[in-house]
């Protein structure tokens, strides 16, 4: 599984400020078992992330070249994703992908020189979105609570990304590996959902950090 | 819940889903020509079926793609879903698509 | 001591039952405190404790008791716990027993004993169903008659302070769905579970059991429960296997999705720290398994309702169940043979069974025989024809009756006895069948309605299917499971059925009226008896579903379930219809009530609607924002300065204030909400061109133009500005409400209808905060605060776009104006959103620099005539608006052709324009109609409307409005009058051009 | 007709009620009609009885597929009000309120119309302002309204959420007086029994399934119970208005949508009005009987289902909470669908048709109920006289192709929107 501390690592230059600033108190939280909190939550940031998309003939292009400059080919079944972090690579809609790594190069600019070329469209998306990354043996609870797909561990495996409506809100789900996801909700709501996920994350006990 | 099989993403519950309606409206291809009864067609008329009815979905909580979806407006049973352009009456091979329909949830 | 305990309940048996006899619990019913034990349900301990009267029924207030021992009690409503806890209709049946329990009683005043409203019983021949039809129409009103109705209806009392318990919300798929945990559910669930599907198990009790749970019954040679907790730790032992008591899968709904409450916290006195009371469940299955029950049905006899009057199967779940005495004297009364089981159950009990009272001309042989060898009177052919009593039973009558069920044949003799339990037969639970669609059929064989062919993916078993006896339940639960999970592609192992030692039944014969006068009871809640049936026949409510509405047979808290079937073949009877034909009435969810709070689980509050927040959130927040709601977005709506409050001088003193320093010297404003759409690909500016109603092909990149969009109706639809940031590449701007509207539109466009052209789009709005700077002093303050962009009016002319750096950050520059002055709108990466702001803030400093909310913005988008939300209503053409002249008439658009219907041409179409108080100083309000004169009586014709206001234009001196008037502006100069009659406000104005403000542009141009 | 009343109950208290008629007869279908009306809900049973007692056509059959009222009539949220902005709505519906105020009378049937008034809450400014155009308009066409501000809102209605944790704060709200709620059930009853008095036939259990045409009329319906003659004929069927004219080939603008409604266990009086929610989709009122009833928007898809969803449910009860949160432990009791004729532009349409001798009465959307006795009595009118009422001039089937929308809502040619 991905490091988390690693991915957080990226550099961040000055003034970037996550729309959790503040938001997260570190610590133990709701009710807790001998085995400690259901269900860790981090933020995840400063991350970079661009889709990218394209069209008819411009899709092997756009593979291709992706494949060159990322070292990793977007997958083409949908809702699936792959890469360790660096990138990882989701899939978001038919021909469209999101890139996403630790903030560290200007990746933007890197699609852009490597895909327009071949008539994708390259958008960086990397501050309209959070990130928050659940883990613990209590996650699939909480994604049950807000979300209606089939979470059940055989159901939704490592590799398996969605995007559906959790607790009222547009979110892209990665699952990273049996109890660990990514959750991927636009920057403005960042603070209404992740007062979502820790109510509904209080019978289990959660931390935050 | 109205369970509707995206064709990229399987079933899912149509709480995911805007309605866009009819799918069997033509926009005129070439506006100018069309007439203005054409036009009145196409905004304002529908079919509006007790039965078996195409009409459009978006997947808007999703991938955002918009689905033709052939679905009872008696029995809200979900027959077959497609592509926008694809017409469902034609191919309609009812059953086979709800058998898919069973396992994509979610693939 | 504990044995001690007995005699505070006095009809509490020495042993048995499922009660914990060390866990004695004590509760408070009407005030007074008593003792029952974990285990006991509130019915269960009422009895014990002897209380017999524990309700009033609805219209004539008449006395009654425990009925039932499940979720069909039609009497024993009460009022639970106290506060904002404070529940009223609860089931005294379905309440666990916890320690400090408080109930109440309801609809009685001043007490239970002593209810005034009793009176009604004796108006009860003038309150007969649908009476209210037929009078309380003249004066004073039907207001008047109502006030007093409406006290005496309803049932329990509501409560105004706020629930202190929290709900939640799951969702879950599974394979197998089984709803009902007996002997049938757990079957199935054995079968489907051991097959490796995924099974879901529903109890709506807290424990599996069914009936079992009730009857004193053998499997495999033991005692029956033994074998339901072996196969409850069989189903436990499956991990593929949740079972779930205490809820109750109360819909069965489109797509196999069954909704479900779990009631997690109800059997205790409070939710624990953390716990919710209530979980909402939607279950999204493969097959479902329907082992619901059956439910027993009374007799409808006279003074059927009295407390003491029980049913049969209730009178055993109290002996056997809870080891409570439901009375010492019992006569039982049936037209099937449970009457036997019965009697000997409650014999074995210590009760006194006076008699068993069989309506079939002879009693089945072999039960009839087993309690007359235990000493028990068995009369057959006969029938209780009344009972008496004042608060409780003390007696009944009974009579031979005739073969067929109608008359009395024989003498009248009377037996003393303060139990009667009945039986008129089952009727399955079909509920959740009928909620999936299914019809059910009728099924003489039991004189009930049994499940139809399914519609979804469902099938039922045991009791809920028509199969009564426990081993073909139990056959058959194991069946219907496993064909479940070979249907989904699983294959089951064959389970291993327990062995049953229930004697074989007789038929029962159906008698749905028992003769003799007086009132018999249909609906015991509502008080629907059968004359009331009869009546509604006698008057045509023939349909049963006429029936339901004008009796309200079948419409309490119990939704008929012991009464729709008796009501139903009572008309059928009347009718002369058989009861097939007639049918049932329409099974809707719940099939038991649930809690709104439930069903809302987490979204109530401030969780109704998720909040939007700008980067720059804070940052307003701590200066003095008053935030407004607009589309989820919070936006500062002033900024207060220390010592203001939000009253409303100091409110409008703030707007005074942001807009004057801005037009004086120079504010920015938040306008981040602003929807954004990043568009790419080669046929963009095709693209826009027909979206569009201006041309975009001429379009040079660095460049950005204002466009108006219609719907296909021709109708405005949305109005902003695009620019060419690229050859290919444009970023359009939407109003907030319109964002994502308008983002869908564009999607529809490119998928449905011109899946040819090659054009991306992608919201961008949460990617990039966004600040407008405007006022004369913006060039010098956006010049201090870029990084090397030539901001001069030469090299950013208006309408310029430029990509630059702030504060080390890539920006993009726009030159646009909504506020009319010399204005830049400055988009930077939404991270960077805030230090941006505080860059341009500091630097701006020096030039005086404010900021400014949406209140002053749209003061000064008024000045300048530009239109908004107020114009944009839905309804206005783009001529209304007087932006017809942008039309290109060189190409197709969205909406063209719609737009030249003869009522868009229509002349006397109000059309915008500016409006001025005549006076000079009165403030004309948004919503104000225009009339040519101030002293017409209504009906009055209307010319026209207010759409926005500026209370006080601070740049003008006086107050100033916008107005759709028809004539528009061939009417510049003409006064009209401005009515708002809700303020009895008429005001003289002035017709003017709209742009009050600096009309030839200059200063944005400056 | 002077047959129910206090007296007269007495009168049969004492006799057992044993000589109440019939409220309406089971006649067999005759050969031919002067008008058929096809559906037996309040707009058709009220054309029926306007059209015998306004014009004098007694030769009358409605035509019911399953039971009178079944329809929407007998499944709506009752709220009736006439505080209608565009002319076109304004007059018709305030000629219906003004019906309504005296329709037990008329009908010598306690229709339970109860003017408890209808408050719509605002919880912005744009939405305080929205109000107050309607409301003026609506005095200005000499109709009742109130611009109420929060202190005055709170003051008759302290258990809406007057706390800091309402996510929308009520601002206000506009509020008509003589508005109300009626007995659904009973109207239907009520206008069968007046119609039948006056000779109509009404009948039940006989659904339309065709037609016989001749040229450009129709000469006769084809119904489950045989073919049936007609001089003229009048669609009141609702959301079924689709389905039945597909049948002659019409296409209208009007789509089926299910509505839900739900309804409380039944408590002691405490919401003695109408009110609805600005900031979501959500009204309640208070039956009779002491059910809270509620409903909120349609389910957003075509529909003829007559049973909804959960979705919509839930967000309907989660708007009634953010509304008056303290009927949190309150319990469902049922909920249902009916089927809408949700039109292009929100609006009803009443009048002629394309076809010579067919008259359209439709696209009532979430709305009739309150129609019912205007819609009758206006419809009456365009079927005796061949042409519609000054009232309901505007609101004609051509309105479209003419480009003279009647969009209460400004929501444009989206059905599901309005
Ligand atoms: C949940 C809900 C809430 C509502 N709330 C309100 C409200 O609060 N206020 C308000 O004003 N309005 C409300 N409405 C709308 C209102 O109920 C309807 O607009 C109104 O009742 C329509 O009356 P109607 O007589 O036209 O139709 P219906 O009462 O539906 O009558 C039409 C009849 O036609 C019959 N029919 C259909 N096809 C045929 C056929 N082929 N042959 C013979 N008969 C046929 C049907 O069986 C039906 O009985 C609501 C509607 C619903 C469903
Ligand atoms: N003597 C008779 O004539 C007669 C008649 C009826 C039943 N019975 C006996 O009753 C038993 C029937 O067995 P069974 O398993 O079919 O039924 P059951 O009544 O034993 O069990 C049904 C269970 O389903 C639960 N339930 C019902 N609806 C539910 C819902 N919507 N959600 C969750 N739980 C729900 C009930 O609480 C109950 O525990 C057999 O023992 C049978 O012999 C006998
Ligand atoms: C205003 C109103 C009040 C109602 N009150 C009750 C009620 O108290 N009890 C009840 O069981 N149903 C009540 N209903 C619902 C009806 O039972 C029924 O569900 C509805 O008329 C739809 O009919 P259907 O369910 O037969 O399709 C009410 C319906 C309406 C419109
Ligand atoms: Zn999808």
């Amino acid at each position: 599984m991905p490091d988390s501390s690693t991915e957080a690592a990226g550099v961040a230059p000055l003034g970037r400020q996550s729309a959790l600033s503040g938001m997260i108190r570190p610590g133990d939280h709701g009710a807790a078992d001998y085995r400690g909190p259901g269900v860790t939550i981090t933020e995840r940031h400063p991350l970079s992330m661009v889709q990218i998309e394209a069209r008819g003939p411009e899709v092997a292009v756009m593979l291709e070249a992706s494949n060159a400059v990322l070292g990793l080919r977007p997958p083409q079944a949908p809702n699936t994703s792959v890469g360790d972090g660096h990138p990882r690579i989701l899939w978001t809609g038919p021909n469209r992908w999101l890139v996403v790594e630790p903030e560290s190069r200007d990746l933007d600019t890197v699609l852009q020189d490597a895909l327009i070329p071949g008539g994708a469209a390259v958008v960086d998306l990397g501050h309209g979105r959070a990130s928050l990354r659940l883990s613990g043996r209590s996650v699939r609870q909480i994604l049950m609570k807000g979300a209606g797909l089939d979470w059940h561990v055989r159901a939704f495996t490592p590799g398996m990304c969605a995007q559906t409506t959790m607790f009222h809100l547009p979110a892209l789900i990665d699952c990273r590996d049996e109890s660990t996801f990514d959750i991927y909700v636009a920057r403005g709501f960042a603070v209404s959902f992740l007062e979502s996920v820790t109510q509904a994350a209080a019978e289990y006990g959660y931390r935050l950090g | 819940m109205i369970r509707i099989n995206c064709p990229y993403c399987g079933l899912r519950g149509h709480d995911e889903f805007s309605y866009i309606g009819d799918a069997t409206k033509q926009r005129p291809a070439s506006p100018a020509d069309a007439t203005a009864a054409e036009w009145h067609d196409f905004v304002y008329i529908r079919d509006n079926p007790r039965g078996p009815h195409q009409e459009i979905w978006q997947h808007i909580q999703g991938c955002r793609a918009f689905v033709r979806v052939l679905r009872n407006t008696l029995t809200h049973e979900v027959l077959a879903t497609g592509l926008p352009q694809d017409d469902l009456l034609a191919g309609a091979s009812g059953p086979a698509k709800t058998e898919e329909a069973k396992t994509g949830e979610a693939s | 001591m504990i044995f001690n305990r007995r005699f505070d309940q006095p009809f509490r048996l020495a042993e048995g039952g499922e009660i914990d006899r060390l866990a004695p619990v004590s509760f408070r019913f009407d005030g007074k405190t008593y003792q029952g034990y974990l285990g006991d349900t509130l019915a269960s301990a009422l009895l014990a404790n002897g209380v017999r009267l524990v309700g009033r029924s609805f219209k004539y207030h008449r006395p009654r008791g425990i009925y039932s021992a499940g979720p069909e009690e039609p009497n024993a409503l009460v009022e639970l716990r106290t506060g904002g806890r404070h529940e009223p209709n609860t089931r005294a049946t379905m309440i666990e027993l916890f320690a400090g329990l408080d109930a109440r009683s309801q609809n009685r005043w001043p007490n239970l004993l002593l209810d005034v409203m009793q009176l009604n019983a004796l108006l009860s021949p003038v309150f007969v169903a649908g009476f209210y039809y037929k009078t309380f129409m003249g004066m004073p009103g039907w207001r008047f008659y109502e006030h007093f109705i409406r006290k005496a209806a309803g049932m329990g009392s509501g409560t105004t302070l706020s629930d202190p318990d929290s709900y939640d919300k799951m969702h879950t798929h599974c394979d197998v769905l089984v709803i009902g945990g007996g002997p049938a559910g757990i079957a199935a669930a054995l079968a489907a579970g051991r097959s490796g599907a995924r099974v879901m198990l529903l109890e709506e009790s807290d424990a599996l059991g069914g009936r079992l749970r009730s009857e004193r019954r053998n499997l495999n040679g033991e005692p029956a429960m033994r074998w339901v907790r072996g196969a409850a730790a069989a189903l436990e032992a499956l991990d593929t296997v949740t079972v779930m008591t205490r809820t109750t899968g109360f819909g069965y709904y489109d797509g196999n999705v069954i909704a479900a409450v779990e009631r997690i916290s109800d059997h205790l006195a409070t939710p624990p720290e953390h716990a919710v009371r209530q979980r909402l469940w939607h279950i999204r299955a493969g097959r479902v398994v329907i082992a619901a029950g059956a439910t027993e049905r009374p007799l409808v006899f006279t003074g059927n309702d009295r407390p003491g009057v029980m049913l049969a199967s209730a009178a055993r779940t109290y002996v056997n169940r809870f080891a409570v005495q439901p009375g010492k004297a019992a006569v039982v009364f049936a037209n099937n043979d449970d009457c036997y089981q019965t009697a000997l159950d409650l014999h074995r009990a210590g009760i006194e069974v006076q008699a068993v009272v069989d309506s079939r001309p002879d009693g089945h042989g072999a039960a009839k025989q087993q309690a007359e060898t235990a000493g028990i009177e068995c009369v057959t052919g006969a029938a209780v024809i009344a009972s008496h009593g004042y608060l409780g039973l003390n007696s009944v009558d009974i009579a031979p009756i005739s073969a067929d069920g109608l008359t009395v044949t024989g003498p009248v003799w009377q037996l003393s006895c303060d139990l009667l339990a009945i039986s008129g037969g089952w009727s399955p639970n079909v509920h959740l069948h009928s909620h999936a669609g299914g019809r059910p059929v009728y099924d003489p064989g039991i004189a009930a309605f049994i499940p139809g062919p399914s519609r979804q993916a469902e099938r039922s078993a045991g009791a809920g299917a028509g199969t009564l006896g426990l081993a073909d339940c139990l056959r058959q639960g194991a069946e219907v499971g496993a064909e479940a999970a070979t249907l989904l592609g699983f294959t089951p192992p064959a389970i291993e059925i327990p062995t049953s030692d229930e004697p074989a039944t007789g038929p029962l014969k159906a008698l749905w009226r028992v003769p003799g006068p007086g009132k018999k009871y249909v609906d015991l809640q509502d008080d629907v008896t059968s004359s009331d049936v009869e009546l509604a026949h006698r008057e045509g409510y023939i349909s049963v579903e006429h029936l339901k509405r004008y009796t309200t047979l079948g419409m309490g808290t119990d939704q008929g379930k012991t009464s729709n079937m008796n009501g139903h073949a009572i008309m059928a009877e009347e009718r002369g219809d058989s009861i097939e034909d007639v049918g049932t009435t329409m099974f809707r969810p719940p099939y038991n009530p649930i809690s709104l709070g439930a069903i809302a689980g987490r979204d109530i509050g401030m969780h109704f609607s998720p909040t939007r927040r700008s980067a720059m959130h804070d940052w307003h927040a701590e200066n003095g924002a008053v935030f407004v709601e607009a589309g989820q977005w919070m936006r500062p709506q002033i900024y207060r300065r220390d010592g203001e409050s939000d009253v409303k001088a100091d409110m409008d003193r703030a707007i005074s204030r942001e807009v004057t320093e801005t037009r004086g010297g120079v504010g920015m404003v938040d306008v981040s909400t602003l929807g954004k759409i990043d568009i790419q690909g080669p046929d963009s500016a095709e693209f826009l061109n027909r979206l569009y109603i201006n041309g975009w092909k001429t379009l040079p990149v660095g460049r950005a133009r204002y466009g108006l969009m219609l719907r296909e109706d021709g109708i405005v639809f949305d109005d902003g500005t695009t620019s060419r940031v690229g050859e290919n590449r444009y970023f359009m701007t939407t109003t907030t409400a319109n964002a994502g509207p308008v983002m869908s539109h564009m999607e529809e466009y490119l998928q449905v209808h011109w899946p040819e052209l090659n054009v991306k789009v992608v919201s961008v709005t949460e990617q990039w905060a966004a600040m407008a700077l405007a006022g004369p002093k913006s060039r010098d303050v956006l010049a201090a605060a870029v990084e090397g962009l030539d901001v001069s009016n030469e090299a950013l002319p208006f309408m310029g776009v430029r990509e630059t750096r702030i504060a080390g950050v890539k920006a993009r520059v726009f030159r646009i104006s909504f506020s009319g002055e010399l204005a830049y709108e400055i988009n930077v990466p939404a991270d960077h959103g805030r230090a941006v702001w505080e860059r341009v803030m500091a630097v701006g400093a020096e030039h005086g620099i404010i900021p400014y909310g949406t209140e002053a913005m749209a003061i000064m988008r008024i000045e300048k005539g530009h239109v908004a939300g107020g114009e944009l209503d839905g309804r206005t053409t783009a001529d209304d608006l007087g932006l017809g002249r942008m039309s290109s008439s060189k190409k197709e658009y969205i909406g063209r052709r719609m737009a030249d219907r003869e009522g868009f041409l229509d002349p006397a179409r109000p059309k915008f324009v500016g409006l001025v108080p005549v006076d000079g100083k009165s403030r004309a309000r948004v919503g104000s109609v225009l009339v040519a004169d101030n002293t017409m009586q209504p009906p009055v014709p209307m010319l026209g409307h207010i759409s926005s206001s500026a209370y006080l234009s601070p740049t003008l001196g006086h107050p100033i409005s916008l107005g759709l008037v028809e004539g528009g502006m061939s009417r510049v100069g003409e006064t009209v009058w401005a009515m708002f009659p809700l303020r009895d406000e008429a005001i003289e104005v002035r017709i003017v051009d709209p742009v009050f403000y600096d009309k030839d542009g200059e200063r944005l141009h400056a | 007709m002077a047959e129910y009343s206090a007296f007269n109950l007495l009168r049969n208290a004492i006799s057992g009620h044993k000589d109440w008629r019939r409220a309406w007869r089971d006649p067999e279908p005759k050969k031919q009609y002067d008008v058929i009306i096809v559906g037996a809900g309040g707009h058709g049973l009220a054309s029926a009885f306007y059209l015998a007692k306004n014009h004098g056509i007694r030769n009358i059959a409605v035509l019911e597929k399953g039971y009178l009222g079944g329809g929407n009539t007998g499944r709506n949220t009752t709220i009736v009000r006439s505080n209608y902005m565009l002319e076109e709505n304004a007059h018709f519906y305030e000629k219906s309120l003004q019906l309504w105020e005296q329709l037990s009378q008329e009908l010598n049937f306690n229709v339970m119309f109860s003017q408890r008034g209808v408050t719509n809450l605002a919880h912005s400014d744009n939405q305080m302002d929205a109000f107050a155009r309607r409301g003026n308009t609506m005095r200005m066409n000499g109709i009742d309204a109130e611009l109420l501000d929060r202190a005055q809102v709170r003051r008759e209605m302290p258990y809406l959420d007057f706390s800091d944790n309402a996510r929308f704060p009520i601002y206000g709200g506009l509020k008509q007086p003589r508005g109300g709620t009626a007995r659904h059930d009973a109207v239907a009853w009520g206008l069968a029994r007046g119609a039948d008095r006056l000779g109509v036939d009404i009948i039940q259990n006989c659904e339309v399934i065709g037609f016989k045409q001749k040229g450009n009329r129709i000469t006769a319906v084809e119904t489950s119970r045989g073919e049936i003659g007609c001089e003229r004929i009048g669609f009141a069927v609702a959301g079924h208005t689709g389905h039945l004219a597909a049948k002659l080939g019409m296409k209208l603008p009007i789509e089926s949508h299910v509505l839900q409604a739900f309804v409380s266990e039944p408590l002691k009086t405490l919401i003695d009005t109408v009110v609805t929610y600005g900031a979501g989709h959500f009204y309640v009122s208070q039956s009779d009987k002491g059910g809270l009833v509620f409903g909120g928007d349609i389910d957003m898809y075509n529909s003829y289902a007559q049973r909804g969803n959960t979705p919509m449910i839930e967000h309907v009860v989660s708007a009634g909470l953010a509304m008056i949160p303290s009927l949190s432990r309150l319990r469902i009791l049922r909920h249902w669908g009916g089927i809408m004729d949700m039109s292009m532009d929100g609006s009803p349409i009443i009048g002629k048709s394309p076809i010579d001798n067919l008259y359209l009465n439709c696209g009532w959307c979430y709305g009739g109920f309150k129609a019912t006795p205007g819609s009758g009595w206006v419809f009456a009118h365009t079927i005796a006289n061949d042409q519609p009422h000054a009232i309901n001039a505007g609101l004609t089937l051509d309105r479209f192709e003419r480009g003279r929308m009647v969009d209460e809502r400004g929501a444009g040619p989206y059905p599901n929107r309005h």
